[in-house]
């Protein structure tokens, strides 16, 4: 079952729902080793998607992702609306013109806006950034489908993955963005970032579920 | 939480509203996107400086936005950076053909929007440079963190380019003077109290009654050390020598190149202040900190500046780039050469700073 | 306490020894007894104007010694009047033969301690008028109490009568401005938080989390009403309207008579405000209370006066006649007429207002 | 036994040790209905009279007093410094040239003082000021020596109306000062002034029985 318009565009919805039910939980990561508005900052965010999601449910993924994109750029701020703006926008690109979805084209639209994560804060693995989930997770899913699984399998195994790097994050001193200032006394907390960039493949692992039930 | 506001969520829109009444003749705000802007604007023939930042820093930015230093600030929500599209179209605003100017803070947040914004705007036709301000001592390597924060620097460095642009120099040199200002430019500061950001209802840090907390961001963030409450004295000694014998720092920031039209990595070195320097001092209230204590620690930082043979020509006292109601202090020392006092001493009228006119 | 000072005692001392420091240009400090003065004092011809009462209010009243403004300043203690020793030293300092206009808040230290000084300057041969400022409406009558205390209004007074005495006013006018601009001013304000004066070490009153003092006076005096805390607009809109609402208010008050050469005692009455006037709306911040909520604050008063009939021309927003650190707001709206006007758009430049020069 | 130069210097030391014990004391109860600093008024303004007290020291008594007025009109500021300066100052007038005063001479001084206070401040009896104290005590001294009584017990008399009136401020309004502010509020609380003023009545009891014994 490839993945259609309505399937985006529900995910989109699902991700704000999720981020409002983690608004506090990422704002008090945030608050260990930042500026306490990470969860406030990712839900205004996604309700701005929202309000833009109707005047496009009926064109295609790459405009629909675009358009999200650009509603994270104009309503996050922070670090986090530039990074995760940007990713959407790459991803819309990388989709352009789609209405259908293969496993393979999801792929490819997350490593697209992984790359703009990458372009955009130039982070390296290991930084305690959002990157530090995003990577393995998206490591993770090319290699199960590269093994032959399929589509709920292999955000299963991306979803594992993300939640492994995001874990991954609390022994790191931070290197990048607002934690960094806080050299050594950024080491024993988990990095909001990584934690809502779980969040997002965890998402998209429980409609890949919910949509084969 | 005790505050003087409304719903929380509406800070930053009544605090505009209510600039926007109280100086007509001065500036305009546009809402959605949020900025302010020179109510003259565009000004012929005149670079534009734009800034922007988080809000709960007041008067920065908004309140220096006027005739002779801004020509537009982007507000963002409290201490969380504004937005691309607000300083995209406060650029398509108060651009009048010879280019802008963004002004930025050295947070990841804001050096990212801006830089979307300047390729935005471009992608618009409109020629802007960008100069990151990085000046807080408090962060100390750069190898390995987003390096040093933009603080009280960034005030100055808006006063001087603003008259600089007014006098007719061009983007290039105007980017060029602000870059000269940022590495001149050292600051330091310290807290006594935390503050609250509305929409999280509670103190950021908890601070016990004998206890402060040195090398403070201006949102909140934890600062180097958190230590015994000491006497002006004491405080003001260990900012200002922190300031004074810092060591020439090097760090590499993304600036777009005018003349190759693309974003470049400048390294570029601080020089560290010597015997012999004139500078610029300026003592700043993080908001809840009031104008008497400033006199007892600019008191003692003549003192010491005069020790270390550093001559005092201007100076700056007031509460300026703030973090909501924080009592605590910042020092900032600005080596000043001629023509940079020249510029410090024309005609600014803004709504917070205001002489010569 | 969490201050920036280093021995209480001290604190008063050493905030003038930074204000010299600071201000070489603008003014001069004189230290036992204490005053603060225009550094081209005794200006040729001109009333001299000099004000002050206890410290803690700053920038009043020392920071608004200079060209348009005051001559001199005389500090106290902090919260305790200055002695007459104080302002007659500085009567001789500044006087250049015009007289002295001495501004006085209503308060029975100040008032007393600038009688004495005004019959010791008088035994030397200075000629010397006062005018007591008593305009705050959180003081119901006054037949059986000191009467109003001086406040906000103090600060407008000496801007606009020392455009006055700029002007060439005799002392005659300069004192009968004063007295006009003292009866169209009326204030109201409240605290979020007590202050602590430094010598007592601890807060002047307890104020719970989710309280605040309506009607207090700037020495942390309790005020007329302590309530729950409320919002911006529902706060702005008490004061407003205990402002405007406010009816006659009369008084007698002690004045030296230049003419008949003897005190008497003068009665006076504040004339209500009306539909169709023209004011002049201060938004003061007790200190602790930042910008941001100042906009905000300022924004429901525009409203409320819009609605009230009544037309903004001019404004100030800021700390100007603080307490402390104590966080909480203070409005004051002056009737104005175009003297009024005129002489606060008139040239000032001092530590702390400063425009048209 | 008449009263001497350095009775009267004695007495001032006197006063001063006293304002120095009863320095919080009587901020306390400034800290209920004022601002919470006559004591640190009145124990800087009698420091100050420490100081200028030497140079007069051989002086007659009415430059002594005059002298302690002024040092206190110069060091005290508020309401308090003009109030007692004058008081001072105006007993100092009533003293001039002496060198030695009878008990007559006594309460002479001490009327002009009370009407320093009165011209100064123009309170009414029962306005909740030192006037309160200092009217019935020295209406009880005067009574005293009419009725023949020796100036110990005089002071004895005018001590213990100094001490009634002090505490029949209490249930007062106050109507003068910054206590009057207060309105309603006032009531209950001790006046401060009208508790040094006591004190200064009682220090002057107290040297008259160390002279006698
Ligand atoms: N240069 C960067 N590259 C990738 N991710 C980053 C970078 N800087 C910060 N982040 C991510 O952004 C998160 C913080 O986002 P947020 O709190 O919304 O922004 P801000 O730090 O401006 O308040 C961090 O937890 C981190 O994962
Ligand atoms: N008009 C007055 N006449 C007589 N005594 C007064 C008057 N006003 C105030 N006082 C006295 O002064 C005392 C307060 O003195 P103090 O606290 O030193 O001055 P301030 O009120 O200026 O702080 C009051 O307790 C009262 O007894
Ligand atoms: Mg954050
Ligand atoms: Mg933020
Ligand atoms: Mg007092
Ligand atoms: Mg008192």
């Amino acid at each position: 079952m490839p993945i259609t318009t309505s399937d985006v565009s529900e995910y989109l919805r699902k991700v704000a729902e999720v981020l409002a039910e983690n608004k506090e939980y990422l704002t008090e990561l945030d608050s260990a080793i930042g500026d306490a508005d990470h969860g406030i900052n990712m839900d205004r965010g996604f309700q701005n998607v929202l309000r833009k999601l109707p005047a496009v449910e009926d064109k295609d993924i790459g405009t629909i992702l675009k358009t999200a994109g650009m509603a994270l750029v104009s309503s996050v701020g922070g670090a986090s609306g530039p990074l995760y703006g940007t990713a959407f926008m790459q991803a819309g690109m990388a989709a352009a013109g789609k209405r259908e979805l293969a496993a393979e084209d999801l792929l490819a639209i997350l490593e697209a806006a992984l790359k703009g994560v990458l372009m955009r804060g130039r982070a390296n693995l290991g930084d305690k950034t959002m990157v530090d989930a995003l990577t393995p997770a998206i490591d993770a899913m090319r290699e199960a489908l590269e093994n032959g699984a399929d589509l709920t399998e292999a955000l299963d195994k991306a979803t594992a993955a993300a939640e492994e790097g995001m874990k991954a994050t609390i022994p790191l001193i931070a290197k990048k963005g607002r934690a960094s200032y806080l050299g050594e006394r950024s080491i024993g907390h988990q990095d909001p970032g990584a934690t809502s960039s779980y969040l997002l493949i965890r998402t998209m692992a429980e409609m890949a579920h919910a949509k084969q039930a | 939480m005790k505050k003087l506001i409304n719903k929380p969520e509406d800070v930053v829109k009544e605090e505009l509203e209510g600039m926007a009444l109280a100086f007509p003749e001065l500036i305009k705000v546009h809402f959605e996107p949020n900025y302010i802007y020179r109510a003259d604007a565009p000004v012929k023939g005149k670079v534009a400086l734009i800034s922007g930042g988080g809000s709960g820093h007041e008067p920065m930015h908004g309140g220096f936005v006027g005739m002779g230093m801004l020509d537009a600030a982007c507000p963002g929500e409290v201490f969380t950076s504004p937005t691309p599209d607000q300083m995209l179209e406060a650029a398509k605003t108060v651009n009048s053909g010879a280019g802008i100017l963004y002004i930025v803070k050295n947070y990841t947040g804001d050096v990212m929007n801006f830089e979307m914004a300047a390729d935005m705007a471009r992608a618009e036709g409109i020629q802007v440079a960008n100069i990151i301000i990085d000046d807080d001592v408090a962060v100390k390597d750069s190898l390995y963190t987003a390096g040093r924060r933009g603080v009280g620097t960034t005030v100055l460095a808006e006063k001087i380019c603003g008259a600089a642009a007014e006098k007719g120099y061009d983007l290039k040199q105007v980017a060029e003077l602000c870059r000269k200002v940022n590495i001149n430019g050292r600051s330091m500061g310290m807290a006594l109290t935390s503050c609250t950001v509305p929409a999280a209802g509670k103190p950021t840090f908890d601070l016990a009654e004998d206890e402060m907390e040195i090398g403070i961001g201006i949102h909140g963030e934890p600062g180097r050390t958190r230590m015994k409450l000491k006497s002006a004295d004491e405080i003001t000694e260990m900012l200002a020598l922190s300031i004074i014998e810092d060591e020439a720092y090097t760090r590499t920031v993304r600036e777009w190149d005018l003349e190759r039209e693309e974003w470049v990595d400048v390294e570029m070195t601080d020089p560290p202040f010597e015997a012999g320097d004139k500078v610029l001092a300026f003592v700043n209230s993080m908001g809840g900190t009031p104008l008497i204590e400033l006199f007892i620690i600019y008191r003692k930082l003549y003192e010491i500046c005069e020790k270390k043979g550093l001559t005092i020509v201007r100076n700056l006292i007031g509460p300026y780039i703030t973090s909501l109601e924080m009592q605590g202090v910042s020092i900032t020392l600005l080596k000043m050469d001629e023509e940079m006092v020249e510029l410090w001493d024309a005609p600014v009228k803004t709504p917070s700073m205001r002489w010569g006119v």
